[in-house]
């Protein structure tokens, strides 16, 4: 029993919101990883864009919510989705026509890229907060939990309750569907190869027939599907606020990076590394070595490694690790 | 001068280079051929120090240098080309030269900023030097353009005039001749012989070009799947058959269709 | 240099920017159209002038042609222009001036996709293949403009070369030179062109993977498709050309058949090598 | 004629979503002021609007050099975060000899900043609201807690000033964990929170950024489910958004015994500010004592405001309640005396800081009911 | 040439129009903030333009510059020292002890034990460490937490704190350069993405060090103070004589005060680094720029090459760090954000050039006016905007409200503009 107590507690505070918490973070960085790969540079604008879509999305629920339609038990945002993704793909390929395509033709390094998209992230920074403004806005409605601590403390007995919320499941599943799917589309359409062998070789894909402005349009629109789903499921998740997607970017790009920068598989699993470090370095095991092991031997401090004031510093620390042995990320080689 | 004992250099499980033993005589001009993938760019690497080896060790005048990195090598004497040129391309020619010299006092960044007296004495005498190597090269009058507007072969010449700007003792040359005009290739050949005869240089030079390889060489080692497969005068290896089915050929199957 | 005007400064570092597998090539803008301009052999870039992006011209007024079931062969110093005239003859680089004409249509104002489309197949010099795409995916690539079956055409690229059937499942990237230069060549075959152009396709290859590609192209052509090639293994390539040409910055030095060029001794003393 | 109020705020950067509220409500006052038509003479006081970042020390003080020197303002309604206004102070107000009068910096520490008399501020040093939630939280018998606060001055000097009150009573403090603002996930912290136990988590933080996820993230793992708050985390968004869930929890927050809460609200409302929003009170009081010190010394000066503000802040006088800023205008015209009262139930102390008093609230139905005042 | 001096006139007359149009203290106030972005700026060019180093954590080094003057300049606390300096010192002592060991470890021992050794040395070390620590580090914070709780600084002048600041910053950047600069594939960035956030959270968190978060506020000048001239008669009378008020004058002359010193400080840095970049070492480094591979073939040892600019442009930063401070008057952790910190000086370097150190002395100049002018900018055009519509509409009071944000949205306007027609930078590279 105590033992069962000792794991459901660990399921309930590491597990479960590292698993969820990985899962948003793999979703932003699959955004970042494709427009590294195809399109050659680190978007740092990519929190901002998030921010768009979401903020699209949540316009777009507000209406719905306004109107009465629901989907029950599930957040109404999940439908508004679609208008969120549609309003970000207006802003990048409008940012795409306007800005990038112009050092695509000039053939400019992928490092002016990288500083312009600096300078386009002023620019959605300023262009989101001007939409909705800087605060906090609650849009999430439905049920909330897909099981409370408090129904599974009734329903096993346990001391310990372990809380699943729809969100949580939600963003899991959507994940790994989202995973799987980009998967797919890269490896077996037609599409999907053309935008491989761009990534791959760009002058060639040319002399294939690939249209490349194909290939970026349909890059932009993943990504701002990627970025507004990642967006909405978040925000859905804690709570939507433009200053917070900016600052999701840095754990993103660590786990873009941690995985393997410019593969797809490589972003979900530094998504969870860096979850998983954050989270569970900085555990107090107190409570899980109290119900583990003999009363004797339980632990009077709180038996944390470290605090968690460097939660953020330790997952950097083994992002630095992970690359001392393996250069090139946990999935190395091609990209895409 | 160079010996290589039973080197291995392996990717994965893969073994670019698989046991190779191989010995360049000082003063000689040695080739290096073999088909493709058999391992010859690997064992430069390696000889070279941009390449760990696996296991197996590379000798220099009997010291074992094995795993040094290339900037020590090149104190000891030993230089090499790429098989891509690999020119500094927003440097003038006259830079891509004078920076070739190790330990000019003017690297140190001290020197740099409270030697200036010094430094301007040995920049003198590198810019005559590096003029001098322009002009034998035939490419004086490219010495003020950025490097990297030179023609691919105008790189090549550049890269053997890297070699001549200090006493190397060995020379290390990866394909200089793909990709090259066959005239201009000449120019270079004849550099080679020149800088062998008259400055005691060492070559090692990796060639699929049978004619240029039989001009400058001897002798000749043949590479494949990793190990050495041959050695000997051109003529030997051109009329040893291992060499002509893994690597030479019999020339054109389809010769009747010459002409249509 | 135009790659200059908007250079990185030796930057490196892989978690900022991804180099590989960037384009250098200038690409006519896509929306121009083609217009009939009968007369004159199967393929010809005439008079061209022009360079990459804003930078100097490299070409100046340089002509090349091929007629149906030729080999026309390009030989020259290094940087006389060879390559970049082949990339202006496909559309990869905007000319001041100049024409390209195709089979009877003047295709100038085309972007590189749709000449694709109009039946050319290039194999450029370097990075002619897909390096972390199977084989089969490179050849699939070369499809990629097909809306019909294009089994019996991988089957025939297949048999042309066996051995790229039995690393069918691996990245091209992994294969040797000789091998790789047989994926770009086959890549090139599968859009079932009717004007092949290969730039140096034997550089750097051993001498019986050379002889190998050199018979290829030979049955290639006798199957009646032109073909326009760049060589610095002249006289090899010149041997089996019905044309060649000389280039020297960035215009024709010297014309002839194969064995004209091959007999003249100015030609050979110059640009062959003696 | 203008007289100019500099209204220096981070209205870009981490707290970007409080700062508009919190202008508003200062621009409420100047506006009362400017209306009732008691002001001195021929003058209207004009807000002008700098971004002091909240971070950006450097970004800040030349926005506040350029208020002062450009602008011409006369006093500062400002800074916002500790950090910032510690360096407008030092480096724009003192040299210039602006008044400044801050509604939300309460870190202890500006208590013994150098400030040659031109600092106040509206918000307590919260060293004092320490030892009233401690003291509460004695009152509830409860001897064991976890603290999270968010990591900056305030809640640091929060945390430490609780600390030490709460251990002083004989409590226990299981973990004291920092909460960053902004940042994407807590689980990390509740996590550690929930391992070390305790019968409540103390959140002093801000009810709109990470202390607003920390409870979220308790509540949701059912770390915790009694909370004891701080100021910065009253707010009714918070309510709406957590609903029946943080029932029975309770905090502290600065306020006036009286209706002087009420009044502001009404007043926000009309005027179209979220009253509920943090520092709104504090800001609304801080423009109005800086006008009414105006008024008290006759002219429209910085040395006007300084030298009167403890005067108009404090007893004796007609206490005076938002809303009622004609009436103070007309009481000084006559030569009267008052004593602000204003939203927050103001009395400057020592250094000219709010000596603070405080509502013990709990949460019922989703609602703060007052339990008592301290 | 021309463009040079053109360009920097041009930078002169926007600060002198400050001056005419808003006031002197503005402009002297950008003035000198200037400079200091123009040392940072100079440092980043250094490791960027120079070596094609991605150097991210700018923030980071910034900030160890900032503690240095904390360390070097604040009156120690005796009684912090009492209840457990020596304790701390040792501690650190140990731990850097152990750091030593692990890395010894690591390349004397055999393949298949060095990572155990390694990892029992760290895991254990770790503990013993905090053991160490922790204890001294609660009895300094009990003192007096909200004054003190730190062990204050040594008490020298604060001038010190700037070479200091900068070998601080190298100190650090040597041990980060060592790991990161021996990753492979290169990922300086990310890794110093990483560390500057790490340092940050030190600052941050220890607050025996600096009072973290609570922030060390009335740091000792290198100038006078204003309100001590504005009492000195003397200086009241001259100030009369100029025809200035004494509280004008005096804000001006501190501010001049600081812009003497730190004029000083970037033209002998200017100097050395163009005197350095026009020598061999430039050269060289150019070379190992352009192509790695081949200068290390060509005998240049790269790594250390790299580390080497590495630690010079880190102290330069750190040094300009510990400037800023110094005119900031406190230290305040929780201001560190990579938006500001990180990214704005690299936007100084491209915008201005890089690979030219004039370039990026411009660019911090430039960069430095606009973070600071656009705000009045994006006022002045939401003005314009909104002066035809109606007062009342909700449209404008919306607009009115969103003025701030115009703020960012300027800067990124404007940073766009400059890249696409200078995407060289102002000034590139000859
Ligand atoms: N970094 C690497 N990773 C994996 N395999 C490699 C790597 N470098 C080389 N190889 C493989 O090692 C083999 C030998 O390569 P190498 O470049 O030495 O051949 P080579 O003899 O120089 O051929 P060529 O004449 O075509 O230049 C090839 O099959 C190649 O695919
Ligand atoms: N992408 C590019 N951008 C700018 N200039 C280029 C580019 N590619 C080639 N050049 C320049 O154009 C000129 C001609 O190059 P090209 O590649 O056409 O020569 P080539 O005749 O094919 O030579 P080689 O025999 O060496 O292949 C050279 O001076 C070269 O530096
Ligand atoms: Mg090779
Ligand atoms: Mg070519």
């Amino acid at each position: 029993m105590d033992i069962l107590n000792a794991f459901v507690a660990l399921a309930n505070f590491v597990i479960v919101p590292a698993l969820a918490y990985g899962s948003q973070l793999a979703l932003g960085a699959l955004g970042v990883t494709l427009i590294y790969a195809i399109l050659r540079f680190s978007n740092f604008a990519h929190g901002d864009t998030m921010a768009w879509g979401t903020m699209c999305a949540v316009l777009a629920t507000w209406g719905l919510q306004a109107a009465g339609i629901g989907l029950g038990p599930l957040p109404t945002a999940l439908l508004a989705i679609p208008v969120g993704i549609a309003g970000a793909a207006v802003l990048v390929l409008a940012t795409d026509r306007v800005v990038y395509r112009f050092y695509r033709e000039q053939k400019a390094k992928p490092v002016i890229l990288v500083i312009v998209s600096m300078g386009i992230m002023f620019v959605y920074n300023g262009l989101t907060r001007f939409v909705i403004g800087p605060d906090d806005q609650n849009f999430a409605d439905g049920e909330r939990f897909l099981i409370s601590a408090r129904d599974f403390k009734a329903l096993t007995g346990l001391d310990e309750g372990l809380a699943i919320k729809t969100t949580q499941a939600l963003t899991v599943v959507v994940a790994l569907i989202t995973v799987a799917l980009l998967f797919w589309f890269l490896n077996r359409t037609r599409t999907g190869k053309s935008m491989r062998a761009y990534s791959d070789n760009e002058d060639l894909a040319l002399l294939s027939g690939i249209n490349p402005e194909r290939v970026v349009t349909v890059t932009w629109l993943i990504v701002a599907a990627l970025a507004t789903i990642a967006g909405v499921l978040y925000g859905l998740d804690k709570s939507f606020k433009p200053f917070t997607y900016f600052q999701l970017l840095l754990p993103i790009f660590a786990a873009a990076i941690v995985g393997g920068i410019g593969n797809p598989l490589g972003a979900i699993a530094g998504g969870f590394v860096i979850a998983f470090s954050e989270v569970g370095i900085t555990y107090a095991w107190k409570k899980f070595l109290t119900y583990f092991l003999p009363e004797s031997m339980a632990p009077d401090g709180l038996v944390q490694l470290l605090s968690t004031d460097y939660k953020f510093a330790v997952s950097f620390v083994i992002l630095v690790i992970v690359l001392l042995f393996r250069p090139t990320g946990l999935f190395k080689g091609q990209t895409i | 001068m160079i010996r290589v004992e039973n080197l291995h250099r392996h990717f994965g499980g893969f073994r670019a280079v698989d046991g190779a033993s191989l010995e360049i005589a000082k003063g000689s001009i040695t080739g290096l051929v073999g088909p493709n993938g058999a391992g010859k760019t690997t064992l430069f690497n390696v000889v070279a120090g941009a390449l760990a080896p696996t296991s197996g060790r590379v000798l220099m005048d009997g010291e074992d240098i094995s795993g040094l990195p290339p900037h020590e090598l090149f104190h000891k004497g030993l230089l090499r080309t790429f098989q891509i040129a690999h020119e500094f391309s927003s440097m003038s020619c006259r830079e891509n030269l004078m920076m070739v010299p190790g330990s000019q006092s003017g690297e140190s960044l001290w020197n740099a900023i409270f030697g200036r007296g010094r430094i301007a004495e040995e920049e003198a005498m590198l810019l005559k030097k590096a003029d001098e190597v322009l002009d034998f090269l035939t490419i004086s009058h490219l010495k003020d353009e950025k490097a990297g507007n030179l023609s691919g072969g105008q790189k090549k010449l550049l890269e053997l005039g890297r070699t001549m700007m200090v006493d190397a003792k060995i020379v290390f040359l990866d394909e200089v001749g793909a990709g090259v005009n066959r005239t201009l290739l000449n120019t270079i050949g004849d550099a080679i012989l020149r800088l062998n005869q008259e400055r005691g240089y060492t070559f090692c030079m990796i060639e699929h070009d049978m004619d240029f390889i039989g001009r400058l060489c001897d002798p000749v080692i043949v590479m494949a799947e990793g190990k050495v497969l041959a050695e000997g005068t051109v003529d030997e290896i051109k009329a040893n058959e291992a060499v002509i089915e893994a690597y030479l050929g019999t020339g054109l199957k389809n010769k009747e269709m010459i002409g249509g | 240099m135009s790659g200059e005007t908007y250079g990185d400064r030796g930057n490196k570092d892989r978690s900022i920017t991804n180099p590989a597998g960037m384009g250098d090539a200038w690409p006519v803008k896509p929306g121009g159209a083609a217009h009939a301009a009968p007369g004159g052999p199967f393929l010809i870039g005439e008079a061209m002038t022009g360079g990459y992006g804003k930078g100097a011209d490299i070409l100046h007024g340089c002509t090349i042609a091929v007629e149906r079931g030729e080999i026309a062969v390009i030989v020259g110093p290094n940087g006389a222009g060879k390559s970049t005239a082949m990339k202006a003859v496909f559309g990869m680089l905007d000319l001041r001036s100049g024409s390209v004409r195709l089979d009877g249509e003047d295709i100038t104002a085309l972007s590189p996709q749709d000449r694709v489309r109009r039946g050319m197949g290039f194999v450029p010099q370097v990075r002619n293949i897909f390096p972390s795409m199977t084989v089969e995916e490179n050849l699939e690539m070369g499809a990629f403009i097909r809306k019909d079956d294009f089994r019996d055409t991988m089957e025939q690229v297949y048999t042309l070369f066996p051995i790229l059937r039995d690393k069918r499942r691996q990245a091209a990237g992994e294969l040797s030179g000789g091998q790789r230069q047989q994926v770009a060549v086959g890549r090139a075959l599968m859009t079932r062109p009717k004007v092949l152009m290969l730039d140096e396709p034997t550089a750097g290859v051993s001498p019986i993977v050379m002889d190998e590609l050199f018979d290829r192209i030979l049955e290639v052509a006798r199957t009646g498709i032109p073909i326009l090639m760049v060589e610095q293994n002249a006289r090899q390539a010149l041997e089996i050309a019905d044309k060649g040409y000389v280039l020297v910055q960035g215009g024709n030095a010297f014309t002839g058949t194969g064995k004209d060029l091959l007999a003249d001794p100015e030609v050979r003393r110059s640009f062959l090598g003696g | 004629d203008d007289a100019k109020i500099g209204v220096i705020l981070g209205f870009t950067g981490p707290i970007e979503s409080l700062t508009p509220s919190m202008a508003g409500s200062a621009e409420l006052a100047l506006a009362e002021i400017n209306e009732s038509g008691n002001f001195l003479e021929n003058v209207t006081l004009v807000p002008v609007r700098a971004d002091s970042t909240c971070i950006d020390s450097a970004a800040a003080t030349a926005a506040a050099e350029r208020l002062v020197t450009t602008d011409g303002v006369v006093a500062i309604m400002g800074a916002d975060c500790s950090g910032v206004t510690g360096a407008v102070l030092s480096n724009v107000a003192l040299p210039n000899g602006v008044p400044m009068i801050s509604p939300s910096a309460t870190s202890p520490a500006l208590s013994a900043a150098e400030d040659n008399g031109l600092f106040f501020r509206t918000s307590p040093s919260d060293a004092r609201q320490g030892e009233v939630l401690a003291g509460i939280l004695g009152e509830r018998g409860i001897s064991s807690v976890a603290v999270t606060y968010t990591n900056n001055d305030y809640g640091k000097g929060f945390a430490d000033a609780f600390e030490a009150a709460f251990k002083a009573e004989g409590g226990e403090i299981t973990l004291a964990a920092p909460h960053e603002d902004g940042k994407a996930d807590y689980s990390a912290e509740v996590g550690a929170l929930a391992s070390a136990g305790g019968d409540a988590l103390v959140v002093l933080g801000y009810s709109d950024q990470g202390g607003k996820g920390m409870i979220q993230a308790s509540l949701d793992t059912g770390a915790f489910d009694t909370f004891a708050l701080g100021d910065g985390m009253y707010s009714d968004a918070l309510l709406a958004d957590l609903g029946n869930d943080i029932d029975g929890s309770f905090g502290s927050v600065p306020w006036a015994e009286g209706e002087g809460a009420e009044k502001f609200k009404a007043v926000a409302e009309a005027g179209g500010v979220n009253s509920e929003s943090s520092y709104t009170r504090e800001s609304y009081d801080a423009a109005a004592l800086i006008a009414l010190a105006m008024a008290k010394g006759g002219e429209p000066s910085s040395a006007a405001v300084a030298a009167n503000i403890l005067d108009v802040a404090n007893a004796p006088g007609e206490p005076i309640l938002p809303g009622e800023l004609g009436k103070a205008l007309e009481i000084l015209k006559n030569g009267g005396d008052i004593d602000y009262v204003g939203a927050t139930n103001v009395e400057l102390i020592g250094p000219g800081e709010a000596a603070g008093t405080y509502r013990y609230y709990e949460i019922k139905d989703g609602a703060f009911e007052t339990v008592s005042f301290k | 040439m021309t463009r040079t001096i053109g360009l920097f006139a041009l930078v002169a007359a926007l600060i002198l129009g400050t001056g005419f149009l808003q006031s002197w203290n503005s402009a002297l106030i950008i003035l000198n903030m200037g400079l200091v972005s123009a040392i940072m700026a100079l440092g980043v060019n250094l490791q960027w333009g120079l070596a094609g180093l991605f150097n991210v954590g700018v923030m980071g080094f910034v900030a160890v510059g900032g503690l240095a003057v904390v360390l070097v300049s604040m009156a120690p606390v005796p009684e912090a020292w009492d209840a457990g300096g020596p304790r701390v010192i040792g501690a650190i002592l140990f731990g850097i002890g152990v750091v030593v060991a692990a890395v010894l470890a690591w390349k004397k021992l055999g393949k298949g034990v060095r990572g155990w050794a390694v990892a029992a040395i760290t895991v254990a070390g770790f503990f013993a460490y905090r053991a160490l620590l922790d204890p001294a580090v609660d009895a300094i914070e009990a003192v007096n937490p909200a004054a003190t709780g730190y062990l204050g600084g040594l008490g020298l002048p604060v001038l010190l704190a700037w070479p200091i600041g900068g070998v601080m910053a190298a100190g650090v950047a040597w041990a980060i350069g060592k790991t990161a600069l021996g990753l492979r594939s290169d990922y300086l960035a990310i890794a110093t993405l990483g560390i500057a956030e790490i340092i940050i959270a030190v600052l941050k968190n220890e607050d025996w060090l600096a009072r973290g978060v609570k922030n060390v506020i009335g740091l000792p000048r290198p100038v006078p103070y204003e309100i001590d001239l504005q009492a000195d008669p003397g200086f009241v009378e001259t100030a009369g004589n100029l025809g200035l008020d004494a509280t004008t004058a005096s804000t001006l002359a501190v501010k001049l005060g600081y812009s003497l010193l730190f004029t000083a400080v970037l033209v002998v840095l200017l100097i050395l680094a163009q005197l350095a970049l026009k020598s061999p070492w430039g050269r060289m480094m150019r070379a190992i720029r352009d192509n790695e591979t081949a200068a290390e073939a060509m005998g240049k040892d790269v790594t250390r090459r790299h580390l080497q600019i590495f630690v010079l442009g880190c102290a330069l930063c750190g040094m300009a760090g510990a400037m800023m401070t110094t005119l900031d008057g406190q230290l305040t952790p929780g201001t560190y954000q990579p938006l500001r910190y990180t990214f704005l000086i690299w936007v100084m370097v491209i915008v201005g050039g890089s690979g030219n150190n004039l370039g990026a002395v411009l660019g911090g100049f430039l960069i430095w006016f606009l973070w600071v002018q656009v705000e009045p900018m994006g006022q002045f055009v939401m003005n314009l905007v909104t002066s035809g519509m109606a007062d009342g509409s909700a449209v404008k009071a919306h607009l009115q409200d969103s003025v701030q944000h115009m703020r960012l949205l300027t800067m990124g306007v404007i940073l766009l503009l400059v890249l696409r027609f200078a995407p060289r930078g102002l000034l590139p590279e000859k």
